[in-house]
C-alpha cells in the first residue's frame, strides 16, 4: 500500500512538472494523440462497462437483480428481442448517459464498502433503489422503455382487452407513464406499502 | 325472515334478452328507515329486493355487462339514506344462460 | 426369448378390448408399455381473452381469464390487490373482491381483504386453452334433475 | 335455456349475499348454493378427498349426483375456505372414463397374463383371484402373497385389510403407500417419544411467534393450513416465517428468512442450530435434565439400495441401522461443537447471516416456534434423523407440548395417520402404535382377534420398495393394490415395479376408481367406489378423526374397498389356509371361511342395519346384512381406548367435525404429554412423554451424511420430484377435472434460466431427463412459481405421460425404508426435432 502511494507520488511529480525540453507543436499533437487514445479508450470503456457481462461482474447484480430478469419476458420471451441491463438502466443519450454513470458508480461505492453486500442489506434497500429507478422513469417519461415500446405503435386490437382499455384510458392520453404501472417487470418488488398501482387516483410520490 | 319472501316482492322488469351479468349486494341502512330504502332500490331497473332484516337488504341486480352493475351499486350508496353498499356475488352468464 | 421380453411385446400389439381402458389417452392413463419415452406435447398457451367463465355453484372461485405469467404475489406486493381490491376497481375495470373475502377466521367483517385470502392464486387460477383430457360428466344443480 | 335457470342464478346469488350479511336462511344445513335450488339440494359433511390437512367440507346432492361442494363453515380445520382441489372436488368422480365393472387380462376366454382386458362379473373375478392366492399360499406360503394399500384407504378398509392380511392368511407382506409419504417422520415420532404422531395441533398455528417449514412447499402442498400462517404472519408484529428448502417457491414468498441450501444440508444445519442454542447459553436445562435422555445414532447406514449395490456393501453400518447407544449432554454439545456457523454456511451454501436468524428463532426463549415439516425432510436416505434433529431444538428448549411451541409434521393423505399409522398397515406394525416383532403385541392383537395364541406371523414383511423388489425377483407372487397408482409412485419404476408387475410368475389386482397406468399394469382391475359413494373415515395430520356418510350411489358395478376385501374373505376356508396344526390344536376354527373368522364373528357384526342414521344409505352394510362399519370401527377403538389413543363412539363422530384423539370422557386433545391439557398426564407431573417407559424424550446424536447420489461430471443436476398445488399425487382425480387439468396441463421440468441459456435450452423446448435407471420427455420451464437455483431441477410426478419414476432413485432412509425423492443425479439433454 505504502509502496503504491509512493509510486502515485511520483507520478503526479513528473505530471505537474512542467515541460521543458519539448516544442509546442509536440505538446499540441502528442496531446489531441493521446485525446484520441484517452476518448477512445474512454469510449470502449463505457460500452464495456454497458454489457450484461460486466453487470453481473459484482456478485451484488450477479446474485440478487440478474437471476430475477432472467425469469422475465425481458429475457426471454416469442420473438427473442431482449433488454440487458443498460437498456433500461442506462439512457442512450449521451449527456444522461454521462450522468447515469456517475450516479451508477454509487452502486460500485455501496459493492466497494459493503452497503450491500449481502442479501439481507441489499433486500434492506431495495426500496430506496427502486424508489431512485422510478423516480428517474417517471422524470424521463419513461424513455428506456420508450426505445423500444413506442405508444403510437401499440396495435390495440393485438392486445387484451383489459390491456387496450387501460393503454386508451391512461397512456395514449398521457396521463401516466409506463413506469406507474409497470412495475417490478423485471425484478422483484421491494415492500410496496404505500405505492398506489398507476391506474389509481392517488399517484406514488417518489423522492428522485 | 326468509330470502323466499322478498322474491315476490320485486319491483324489476322482466330480465331481457342479452343481459348478461346477475350480481348481488348486501345495503347497510337505518332499521327505520329500511322498508323506504328498499321501495325506492326496488324501482330501479333490473333489480330487486331479496330481503330485508334489520338495517340490512339484499339486493340482486341484472345487467348487460358487469360495468352497469357497478355502476347500480355506486347510484343505491349515493341514496341518501344508504349507509353501505357492498357487492357481495357476482356472475356472468353463459350465453345458453341468456336465452 | 425372454418371457419378460415376451410379455411386454405381446403388451405392445395387443388392443384391449374393452372400450374403457381401450379410449387410450395417455396423457392421463400412461402409455403401454408406460416404461417408453414419448413425445412432450407442447404447453397449451393459456387463456388470456378476459372473458369471464360461468361458475357450477357460486362458491366455485373463478377462474382467471388473463395472463398471471410474471406477477408478485408476496410479501412485498399483490398484483392481484392491486387491481381486484375495492379502492382501485375503478380504475382497473378489474372485478371487485366478493365481500365474503372480508371475513377473517372468527366471522368478523374486516374493512378488507383479510389476510388468510392474500394468496389469491391457491383458489383462483388461470387455464390453458386446451379440451379436458376426458370428458367430465358433472352436472351442477341448476341442470340436475329433469333431464 | 329457460327463464327458470335464470331465476336460479339469482336465487342463488341472493342466497349467498344474505349470508354474508349474516340473515339467516330457511334453508337447512349451511346457505350457500341457497334460495329455492337449496331446499332440493341435500347438504352434508364430509373431510376433502385430497390432502392430510383434513379440511371439512360441505357436500351438495341432487338426485344421487354431487352438484356442488364448498368449505364447511364449522370445520375448525378451515372454517369455510377450500384450496382450488377441494373446490372443485365435485367432479372428481365423474371423468368420463370411471371403470365399472372388473376387467381381467383373458385370452380364448380364459385368464391368461399376456392377455387383453376384458369384462367380467365380480364372481368371475373373485374366482380366478382366489385360485391364484390360493395356489401362491400352496407353494411358497403367506411370504408369496402380499397387498399395497393407502394412506387413502378409509379407517376401516385399512382396518378390514390388516385383519385378511394378517388374521387371514398370517402374511405380513402389507404396506401402504403412506411408506413413500410419511414413514421416516412415524419412525422419529416412535424413536423420541415412543408413540407416534404429533404433540401438538393447527391451534399452533394461531399462537406461534415464528414458523420454520424445512423442507415443505405448504402454500401448495397444504394452502388451508397455509392460510393460517398467512393470517398470523400477516396480522402479528414480529411474528416471522422461515422458509427452508432446495428451490425458492410459492413458499418462499411469505418468507422473512428464505433459505435455499444444497440438497442434503439440512442435517448439518439442524446441528449447526443446536450448537447456537448451546454456545449461546439458551438450553432450557431444568427441561432437559428432567424430561430428555440422549442417544447416539448408528452413523455409515447405507442407503436402503439392493445388498449388491456397492454403497451399501461400503456402508459399515447399514447391517444395524436403527441401533443407537447412550450418551449424554457433554458429549452431545462436544459432537454438535463441529457444526460451527461458517462450517456449516460453506457446506449448505446458505449466507451465513441467514443461519443465524433461522437459529435465534429457535434458540430466543420469548419466540414460540413451531416447525413444520413434510416431504423434505422424509423423502430423505437421513429422514429419520431430520425428524429427530428437529425434535433436538424444541427439546433443547422446551418448545414443545404446549401452544404455540412444538415440532409439527404435515401429511400428503387424507388418512395417512386414520389408516396407515393408527390402524397399522405398515408391515411392522399392528393397530394402535404396537408391533409385529413384540410377543406382547401380538398376544394383545390374538385376544382382541380372538384368534390362537401364538397365531400371528412374527416376522416383519416387505415394505413397499423391498414388495416392488421381490415381485421382480420372484418372491412375492400375489399382490393386491387399493386406492393408489404405485406404478406412477414408485422409484425406479421401469426397472423395478413395472418389472415386477409384469413378471409372468406374479398375478397383480389393482382396485381403482379410473384406469391408472397401474391399472394398466394389472392382470384383474376391481371398479373401486371412491369418497362419497361409501361410508367413510380419515384421520388427518393433527390427530382429527372425521367422519362421511355415503351420499350418493357409485357407477356401474363398482363397490367399495372395504367389500371387495370382506368379500374376497368368503372364498377362503381355514383349511385351505391355516396351518394344519393350528387347526389341530384348535378344532374349533376348523371349516368357517376367513369371512366368518374374521368379520362374522360376534364383534364385527355386533350392530344392526338400523344403527345406519336414517336417511343415508349404506351399500356395504345392506350387502352384508350388518353395519359393517360400526363393528369394524368399534372393534379396532378398542385396541386405542385406555391407552392414549382413544376414540369416541362411532355415532358421535357422524355428528360432530372430527375430534383429536386421545378422546377422554367426551373431549379431545389438543396437546400431548402436558399436564392440564394432556388426561394421560397425572396431576403433579408437569410434562411427561409417556410414550416411552422413563417418561423421556430422546435428544439423538447424528451427523451430516452426504445423500446415496449426487451430481458429476456426466448427470450434472439435482433432480427433485414433488407435485403442484393443482394437482393431487399421481393426477388420476385432479387429471380429470377440466378446470384443474386446465391449470396445470403436464409436467415440466423447472430449471434455473442462466442453466437453460448455457446448455443451450430455449423456454418451453423438449428435452429428455435422463439418469442411471431411465428417461422420460418433458418440456423446460425457466418461469413459473419454482425458480430454481444452478444445478436443480424439479419435476412434478402427476403426469401419466412423464413418469419421472422411471428417472428417480430407490434409495431409501435405512431405518423407515422410505423412498429419497428429491436426490438423484440427472442429465438434461435437448430433443433435437
Amino acid at each position: 500500500m505504502r509502496g503504491l502511494w509512493s509510486f502515485a507520488r511520483c507520478v503526479w511529480g513528473i505530471i505537474r512538472r512542467p515541460a521543458t525540453g519539448l516544442s509546442l507543436g509536440f505538446l499540441t499533437l502528442g496531446g489531441f494523440a493521446a485525446g484520441v487514445v484517452f476518448w477512445g479508450g474512454f469510449n470502449t470503456a463505457l460500452e464495456y462497462a454497458n454489457t450484461e457481462t460486466f453487470c453481473v461482474s459484482c456478485h451484488e447484480m450477479r446474485d440478487n437483480v440478474y437471476p430475477e430478469l432472467a425469469q422475465t419476458v425481458h429475457f426471454s420471451n416469442r420473438s427473442g428481442v431482449r433488454a440487458t441491463c443498460a437498456d433500461c438502466h442506462v439512457p442512450h443519450d449521451w449527456t444522461y448517459k454521462i450522468a447515469r454513470k456517475m450516479q451508477a458508480s454509487k452502486e460500485v461505492w455501496g459493492a466497494l464498502f459493503g452497503t450491500i453486500d449481502t442479501r439481507e442489506k441489499f433486500l434492506g434497500k431495495r426500496r430506496e433503489l427502486a424508489g431512485h429507478e422510478w423516480a428517474r422513469l417517471k422524470a424521463n417519461d419513461s424513455l428506456e422503455c420508450r426505445n423500444c415500446h413506442s405508444a403510437v405503435a401499440m396495435d390495440l386490437t393485438k392486445q387484451a382487452p383489459r390491456a387496450a382499455t387501460l393503454h386508451s384510458r391512461y397512456l395514449l392520453t398521457g396521463e401516466r407513464t409506463c413506469i406507474d404501472c409497470h412495475k417490478g417487470i423485471a425484478h422483484q418488488l421491494p415492500d410496496m406499502t404505500g405505492v398506489p398501482p398507476g391506474w389509481s387516483d392517488e399517484q406514488a410520490v417518489l423522492k428522485p | 325472515m326468509a330470502v323466499d319472501a322478498g322474491l315476490a316482492a320485486s319491483g324489476a322488469a322482466e330480465p331481457q334478452l342479452g343481459t348478461g351479468h346477475i350480481a348481488s349486494a348486501v345495503i347497510s341502512t337505518h332499521p327505520a328507515q329500511a322498508n323506504a330504502l328498499a321501495a325506492r332500490i326496488a324501482s330501479l331497473p333490473e333489480t330487486e329486493v331479496h330481503a330485508v332484516v334489520g338495517g340490512r337488504i339484499v339486493v340482486v341486480m341484472e345487467g348487460a355487462h358487469a360495468r352497469a352493475l357497478a355502476d347500480r351499486l355506486d347510484a343505491i350508496a349515493a341514496l341518501p339514506e344508504t349507509l353501505a353498499a357492498a357487492m357481495v356475488f357476482e356472475q356472468a352468464l353463459e350465453p345458453m344462460d341468456r336465452a | 426369448m425372454h418371457p419378460l421380453l415376451l410379455a411386454a411385446l405381446v403388451l405392445c400389439v395387443t388392443t384391449p378390448l374393452h372400450a374403457q381402458v381401450l379410449s387410450d389417452t395417455p396423457r392421463l392413463s400412461g402409455n403401454t408399455p408406460p416404461t417408453e419415452a414419448v413425445k412432450a406435447v407442447p404447453v397449451p398457451p393459456m387463456v388470456t381473452n378476459d372473458v369471464r367463465q360461468m361458475r357450477n355453484y357460486p362458491e366455485q372461485p373463478p377462474v382467471i381469464p388473463h395472463a398471471i405469467e410474471g406477477y408478485q404475489l408476496t410479501l412485498n406486493t399483490n398484483r392481484c390487490l392491486s387491481c381486484h381490491a375495492r379502492q382501485f376497481t375503478t380504475g382497473s375495470g378489474a372485478p371487485m373482491i366478493s365481500v365474503t373475502h372480508f371475513m377473517d377466521r372468527d366471522g368478523q367483517v374486516l374493512t378488507d381483504v383479510t389476510p388468510r385470502r392474500y394468496f389469491c392464486t391457491a383458489c383462483h387460477v388461470p387455464q390453458a386453452d386446451a379440451p379436458p383430457l376426458v370428458p367430465n360428466t358433472f352436472r351442477d344443480s341448476l341442470s340436475s334433475g329433469g333431464r | 335455456m329457460t327463464l327458470a335457470r335464470r331465476d336460479l342464478i339469482k336465487a342463488q346469488a341472493a342466497a349467498i349475499a344474505a349470508a354474508a350479511a349474516g340473515i339467516p336462511l330457511a334453508a337447512e344445513a349451511q346457505p350457500v348454493a341457497g334460495g329455492r335450488a337449496a331446499l332440493e339440494i341435500k347438504w352434508s359433511k364430509a373431510p376433502c378427498r385430497f390432502c392430510g390437512t383434513g379440511c371439512g367440507v360441505m357436500v351438495g346432492v341432487k338426485d344421487d349426483h354431487v352438484v356442488a361442494t364448498h368449505g364447511d363453515t364449522q370445520a375448525e380445520v378451515n372454517r369455510g375456505l377450500n384450496c382450488v382441489k377441494g373446490y372443485f372436488l365435485s367432479k372428481i368422480m365423474y371423468g368420463a372414463d370411471r371403470l365399472t365393472t372388473p376387467l381381467l387380462r383373458k385370452r380364448n376366454g380364459v385368464y391368461a397374463k399376456d392377455g387383453a382386458f376384458e369384462p367380467v362379473s365380480w364372481d368371475e373375478a373373485f374366482d380366478v383371484m382366489a385360485a391364484q392366492v390360493k395356489r401362491i399360499l400352496k407353494e411358497k406360503g403367506p411370504t408369496g402373497i402380499g397387498m399395497f394399500g393407502s394412506g387413502q384407504w378409509t379407517i376401516w378398509e385399512g382396518y378390514a385389510a390388516t385383519k385378511l392380511m394378517r388374521a387371514g392368511f398370517r402374511s405380513n407382506n402389507l404396506d401402504p403407500n403412506a411408506r413413500h409419504c410419511m414413514a421416516s417422520a412415524a419412525f422419529a415420532f416412535m424413536r423420541s417419544f415412543g408413540m407416534d404422531e404429533p404433540m401438538g395441533c393447527y391451534d399452533d398455528f394461531e399462537q406461534a411467534d415464528a414458523f420454520v417449514l424445512w423442507g415443505s412447499n405448504m402454500a401448495e402442498m397444504h394452502p388451508i393450513l397455509w392460510t393460517r400462517i398467512t393470517d398470523r404472519r400477516l396480522s402479528t408484529p414480529d411474528c416471522k416465517v422461515a422458509v427452508l428448502s432446495t428451490f425458492t417457491n410459492r413458499s418462499s414468498d411469505l418468507a422473512d428468512i428464505p433459505i435455499v441450501f444444497k440438497p442434503g444440508t439440512d442435517l448439518a444445519i439442524l446441528n449447526y442450530i443446536a450448537n447456537h442454542i448451546i454456545t449461546t447459553g439458551r438450553v432450557n436445562k431444568d427441561f432437559v435434565r428432567e424430561h430428555t435422555l440422549f442417544l447416539k445414532a448408528q452413523t455409515d447406514i447405507g442407503y436402503g439400495l439392493r445388498p449388491d449395490d456397492p454403497r451399501e456393501k461400503r456402508a459399515a453400518g447399514a447391517k444395524d441401522p436403527a441401533a443407537t447407544t447412550p450418551t449424554d449432554f457433554d458429549s452431545y454439545a462436544a459432537f454438535v461443537a463441529d457444526y460451527t456457523l461458517e462450517k456449516v454456511a460453506a457446506l449448505s451454501g446458505v449466507e451465513a447471516s441467514q443461519l443465524h436468524a433461522l437459529a435465534e428463532l429457535y434458540a430466543d426463549p420469548k419466540r414460540k416456534v413451531v416447525s413444520l415439516w413434510t416431504m423434505g425432510f422424509n423423502q430423505h436416505v437421513r429422514g429419520v434423523w431430520a425428524n429427530q434433529l428437529c425434535y433436538n431444538l424444541h427439546l433443547l428448549t422446551g418448545k414443545i407440548s404446549e401452544p404455540g411451541n412444538g415440532p409439527f409434521s404435515l401429511t400428503g393423505q387424507p388418512s395417512a395417520c386414520g389408516t396407515a399409522r393408527e390402524v397399522g398397515t405398515f408391515a411392522h406394525r399392528l393397530p394402535a402404535d404396537m408391533l409385529v416383532a413384540n410377543p406382547a403385541h401380538r398376544k394383545h392383537t390374538e385376544e382382541l382377534w380372538g384368534l390362537p395364541e401364538g397365531f400371528l406371523n412374527p416376522v416383519p414383511g416387505y415394505h413397499a420398495v423391498q414388495q416392488d423388489r421381490m415381485l421382480k425377483d420372484g418372491k412375492l407372487n400375489f399382490l393386491w393394490v387399493q386406492v393408489n397408482n404405485n406404478l406412477q409412485a414408485a422409484p425406479n419404476s421401469a426397472n423395478e415395479t413395472w418389472r415386477g408387475y409384469r413378471n409372468p410368475d406374479n398375478f397383480i389386482v389393482v382396485s381403482d376408481a379410473y384406469p391408472t397406468v397401474t391399472a394398466k399394469a394389472a392382470d384383474l382391475i376391481l371398479p373401486s367406489a371412491m369418497w362419497v359413494e361409501k361410508e367413510g373415515a380419515y384421520g388427518n395430520a393433527e390427530r382429527r378423526t372425521a367422519f362421511w356418510h355415503q351420499l350418493v350411489t357409485p357407477p356401474g358395478e363398482a363397490r367399495s374397498d372395504v367389500w371387495q376385501v370382506v368379500e374376497f374373505s368368503k372364498r377362503f376356508t381355514t383349511d385351505e389356509v391355516w396351518p394344519v396344526e393350528t387347526l389341530a390344536a384348535h378344532p374349533q376354527y376348523r371349516g368357517k371361511t376367513l369371512f366368518q373368522v374374521l368379520f362374522r364373528n360376534g364383534s364385527v357384526d355386533r350392530f344392526p342395519l338400523t344403527d345406519i342414521e336414517s336417511g343415508y344409505a349404506c351399500d356395504d352394510s345392506q350387502r352384508f346384512g350388518f353395519y359393517l362399519q360400526k363393528g369394524l370401527f368399534e372393534e379396532y377403538a378398542a385396541f386405542g381406548r385406555g391407552h392414549g389413543h382413544d376414540l369416541a363412539p362411532f355415532d358421535t363422530y357422524h355428528q360432530v367435525r372430527g375430534l383429536r384423539w386421545p378422546v377422554v370422557d367426551g373431549k379431545e386433545t389438543r396437546w400431548r404429554y402436558r399436564e392440564g391439557l394432556d388426561p394421560y398426564v397425572k396431576p403433579g407431573q408437569g410434562i411427561r412423554f409417556y410414550g416411552r417407559p422413563d417418561g423421556r424424550a430422546v435428544i439423538l446424536t447424528a451427523p451430516y451424511e452426504p445423500p446415496a447420489e449426487s451430481p458429476d461430471a456426466e448427470y450434472g443436476f439435482w433432480l427433485v420430484t414433488g407435485r403442484v398445488l393443482e394437482h393431487w399425487h399421481s393426477g388420476s382425480m385432479t387429471m380429470r377435472v377440466p378446470e384443474l387439468y386446465r391449470a396445470f396441463p403436464g409436467a415440466r421440468v423447472f430449471m434455473n434460466p442462466l442453466d437453460a441459456r448455457r446448455l443451450g435450452i430455449n423456454q418451453g423446448a423438449e428435452v429428455e431427463v435422463i439418469s442411471r435407471r431411465g428417461l422420460i420427455r418433458s418440456r423446460i420451464e425457466i418461469r413459473g412459481r419454482n425458480r430454481m437455483p444452478p444445478g436443480v431441477v424439479f419435476v412434478p410426478w402427476f403426469d401419466a405421460s412423464q413418469l419421472i419414476n422411471q428417472v428417480t432413485l430407490d434409495a431409501t432412509d435405512p431405518i423407515s425404508k422410505q423412498t429419497d425423492f428429491k436426490k438423484c443425479a440427472v442429465k438434461i439433454v435437448p430433443v433435437v426435432a
